[in-house]
């Protein structure tokens, strides 16, 4: 198994893995942050694909802009009440 | 019972996908020797921006629209009397922020120049401008957005504005966004140097309209 | 030169384009009159392509000048000509409408003009699409465009009703992308026209799954029994301008792209087996019978409407298995025009009745038929094509539905369309009963602006007057007819 | 086995789970992350499938840009309007639907 296969196998496997916990996450902050996580490997995954332009635009603007808002419509929500938001 | 269902039906329906794909002959089409022989004719020389701005210019023209469109609908949601100005950051964090701001500009600037032959270009670049607007806000820089004015208004639309009129300019010479070959890289440059700007602002006023909506629950 | 700013098919796209931002840059609540005069460039525009159709057959604009595969191109065959037409012919007079029916500076109107623009460039682009990836980026600009007009009221019904909706075109527009991803993978291109004989020389498994996906996310999109749950809150609970235009034409779009996919690209995979199109209809007779039954226990004036609107499409999915012949697709477009038309007028007329009224429940309309009279007779001709009395629009479409089932011994769907148009029958009647009452115990109703009458009287005229004009309409699908 | 499809089979695993997030989770900010893990998966099968020789394909590229730009601003707007319901009526989640 070449090096470069070992990668692609182990970066799918955190996909999937971050991707299945950002559903699943009991708390609703760690699920964001794990979503977070998900794009950023996803942007290693389009680096993989020879699309280093998708991966700019997934590290910006997937990730970290769609994390941005979600991060502060949380963070907006919680000031209201903690108990309902984070179910 | 039903979360059940759903779960199973996913993950059958993700196997039979699955295995669909692995069964697949090489696809009869292949779009790029086209893409490549036209790349001259095109203006750029970055074959993903040819396909963004020129074969396939029409799309981006209209995705633009739906960023904007979304612009729209948030305007139409948010109520208009809302003071947000985030508590002011750290003045260390404030000061790394006023460092960086310049910093990303450059980047910016790069990303939309370096997009005519290489990986880049507006939307890169315009997402950062986003984000050191963003920054500023977070830092307590810059006060979120109220319902637009006159000028706002018209920096959010002018990456649209340019693109649509020379849209429309060019079915002067024969068809929708056909750039002749002579003029398509200014052409190009011109769009991509407004979209920039107002992609900028587009993507950062979904963040900074909707910061000023933080009023809590009754 | 001027030739091709003539050029009817990027000019109705352009247009609405250009007067939504127009709309946006001049400021909230304004954009009325340059939408009002440039919809009308619009229509003429319409009837030119219709002309032009005619005579010449399908029209083609290859967008940038390449050409598809490597292009996008626009084309205008019949069939996208008819919708075209349709979306003009219902807007112009909703976009009257709506202009007497905010009040100036009213604040959930003050995005209205640009999102009714925009959702309107969505339409026009969608049906003149000829590329799968393109018709994506159009759905989205129709569905979020229609998700914002349902949600600028800004109630908490409406918020909610919004997020309904949305969620709903969301997973039906993901759907569809990942058909069209599929088919990417499978042949590497996604126009329409280089993909027909392809799929019909080999079809993989994929590109089974891929059609099923696309047409499972459309129906989702076109509010299909059982997938019309987000339908009622949202066209019941939207200004009565935007119920209009949700009803009449933004589930047409998505119907539409069934259509054209079933004909098209899709025609190989849905003839694999004679059971495969009884489907459609069988969900189509459900959302008749179901959506009626639902219209005639409404409560309220405009949930009863919503709810006629889920068992009106229903009939559009009877054709499938009539789709063989002619007849079927003329059967289909004629009530998309019946019902667009109806709707449109229907709902017009129930937001006069509830400016009036102050209420919107179907027992507060008592008397409302002596004091607006012309808004009750619009109400009354929309119903009588909903019925599918002669000699409307929607007579002329259940004649050739029930024309075309019986040519083919399909007697079933012959029976059901009587059975609808029983059903309409009811719920009609039950809102015009209350209106003709002569017990109007208080005569408080509200003065309402002439114009929002008229409009909903010149849609519902248009219903019932199209059934005597049907023909030309007829001779129009039969442009780039390929069964 | 190649790059393009082992993150094609990636994408058709993040796709149902992303639907299947959508319909089974109640609170409206999971369903945006849902929402946004299908629309990946989507994306990923665009572009591997048809790189499935390893050969970069800028065409699906570049629809997968426009692809983001549009998940983009479906979220903001989904989100928008949930902090609005939130202000309105608290509820982070929908009321079930009322057959009026």
């Amino acid at each position: 198994m070449s090096a470069a296969l070992a990668f692609d196998l182990l970066l799918a496997a955190g996909l999937l893995w971050s991707a299945w916990q950002s559903l699943s996450s009991a708390r609703l902050d760690r699920a964001i942050l794990l979503f977070i996580t998900f794009g950023l490997l996803l942007t290693l995954a389009w680096a993989r694909l020879s699309a280093p332009d998708i991966g700019l635009a997934e590290a910006a603007i997937g990730a970290g802009l769609t994390g941005a808002l979600l991060l502060d419509a949380y963070r907006a929500l919680k000031q209201g009440s903690d108990a309902q938001v984070n179910r | 019972m039903k979360k059940i269902a759903i779960q199973l039906a996913a993950l059958v329906f993700a196997l039979v996908l699955g295995s669909a794909m692995l069964d697949l002959d090489p696809a009869p089409v292949d779009l790029r020797p086209a893409v490549a022989a036209h790349l001259e004719a095109s203006g750029v020389a970055h074959p993903v921006t040819a396909v963004l701005l020129n074969y396939r210019g029409y799309d981006t023209l209209l995705e633009v629209a739906v960023l904007l469109l979304a612009l729209f609908a948030i305007l139409a949601v948010i109520p208009d009397s809302q003071t947000g100005r985030p508590t002011p950051a750290a003045p260390v964090l404030q000061t790394l922020a006023r460092l960086a701001v310049p910093l990303m500009l450059v980047t910016a600037t790069f990303l939309l120049w370096a997009g005519a032959f290489r990986p880049g270009g507006a939307f890169q670049a315009g997402s950062v401008l986003a984000a050191a607007l963003v920054l500023l806000h977070l830092t307590g820089l810059l006060a979120g957005w109220p319902q637009p004015g006159a000028r706002l208004r018209w920096g959010l639309a002018a990456g649209f504005l340019v693109f649509l009129a020379v849209a429309a300019a060019l079915l002067l010479q024969g068809h929708l966004l056909q750039y002749p070959p002579a003029w398509a890289g200014l052409l190009i440059l011109c769009i991509e140097f407004a979209l920039t700007l107002s992609l900028g602002l587009l993507l950062a006023g979904l963040f900074l309209f909707l910061s000023r909506d933080t009023e809590g629950a009754p | 030169m001027t030739e091709a700013l003539l050029d009817p098919l990027p000019g109705l796209i352009l247009l609405p384009l250009a007067w939504g931002i127009a709309a946006f840059l001049l400021g909230p609540g304004r954009g009325a009159a340059p939408a009002i005069v440039t919809l009308s460039l619009q229509f003429l525009f319409c009837l030119q392509l219709t002309h032009q159709v005619l005579a010449d057959g399908p029209a083609t604009h290859p967008v940038g000048g390449w050409g598809a595969p490597l292009g996008i191109d626009l084309m205008a065959d019949g069939l996208a000509t008819a919708m075209l037409l349709l979306t003009q012919a219902v807007a112009l007079p909703l976009a009257v409408y709506a202009r007497a029916y905010f009040r100036p500076g009213a604040p959930e109107a003050r995005h209205f003009w640009p999102l009714f623009g925009l959702l309107l460039a969505g339409l026009n682009g969608l049906f003149l699409s000829a590329d799968l990836f393109n018709v994506y980026v159009t759905l989205e600009l129709v569905g979020l465009a229609a998700v914002g007009l349902v949600a600028m009221g800004g109630g908490a019904g409406q918020i909610a009703a919004a997020l309904r909706y949305l969620f709903a075109t969301l997973l039906g527009s993901g759907a569809y992308l990942l058909g069209v991803a599929l088919i990417y993978g499978s042949y590497g291109s996604v126009s329409i026209t280089t993909l027909e004989p392809l799929v019909a020389a080999h079809a993989p498994t994929l590109v089974g799954l891929a059609g099923g996906l696309m047409l499972l996310g459309l129906m989702l999109k076109t509010a299909l029994f059982p997938f019309h749950f987000w339908l009622p809150p949202a066209h019941g609970g939207a200004a009565a301008p935007v119920s209009a235009l949700l009803s009449a034409l933004v589930v047409k779009a998505s119907f539409y792209l069934i259509l054209r996919l079933w004909l098209g690209p899709l025609a190989p995979l849905s003839a694999l087996h004679p059971l495969l199109p009884w489907l459609p209809a069988l969900l189509g007779t459900a959302a008749i019978f179901w959506g009626s039954w639902k219209a005639i226990r409404a409560l309220r004036l405009k949930m009863m409407i919503a709810y006629s609107t889920v068992a009106q499409l229903g009939y559009l999915f009877l054709i499938f298995p009539l789709l063989g012949a002619l007849g079927g697709l003329q059967a289909g477009i004629m009530q998309a025009f019946a019902h667009g038309l109806a709707k449109a007028a229907m709902f017009a007329a129930a937001g006069v009745l509830i400016k009036a009224t102050g209420q919107d429940t179907i027992a507060g309309l008592a008397g409302a038929a002596q004091k607006l009279p012309l808004t009750l007779f619009a109400f009354g001709l929309a119903g009588v094509t909903l019925m599918g009395l002669p000699p409307s629009a929607g007579f002329l479409a259940k004649w050739q539905l029930i024309e075309a089932a019986l040519g083919q011994d399909c007697w079933l769907i012959a029976l059901v369309a009587l059975a609808g148009g029983l059903l309409a029958a009811v719920y009609v009647f039950r809102v015009l009963r209350q209106a003709f009452l002569l017990t109007a115990p208080e005569s408080s109703l509200q003065p309402v602006p002439r114009s929002l009458e008229w409009a909903a009287f010149a849609l519902a005229s248009a219903s019932v007057l199209l059934g005597l004009r049907g023909v030309e309409l007829m001779q129009l699908l039969h442009v780039g007819w390929a069964g | 086995m190649s790059t393009g499809l082992l993150f094609a089979l990636v994408g058709a695993a993040l796709f149902p789970m992303g639907v299947a997030g959508l319909l089974v989770q109640r609170h409206l900010l999971r369903r945006i992350l849902a929402f946004n893990l299908m629309g990946s998966g989507a994306f990923l099968i665009l572009v591997g499938l048809a790189q499935r020789q390893d050969v970069a394909d800028p065409v699906p590229q570049a629809m997968v840009l426009t692809g983001i730009v549009v998940a983009v601003a479906a979220t903001a707007l989904a989100l928008a309007l949930t902090r609005r319901l939130y202000a309105l009526t608290g509820r982070l989640e929908l009321p079930d639907v009322e057959h009026d």
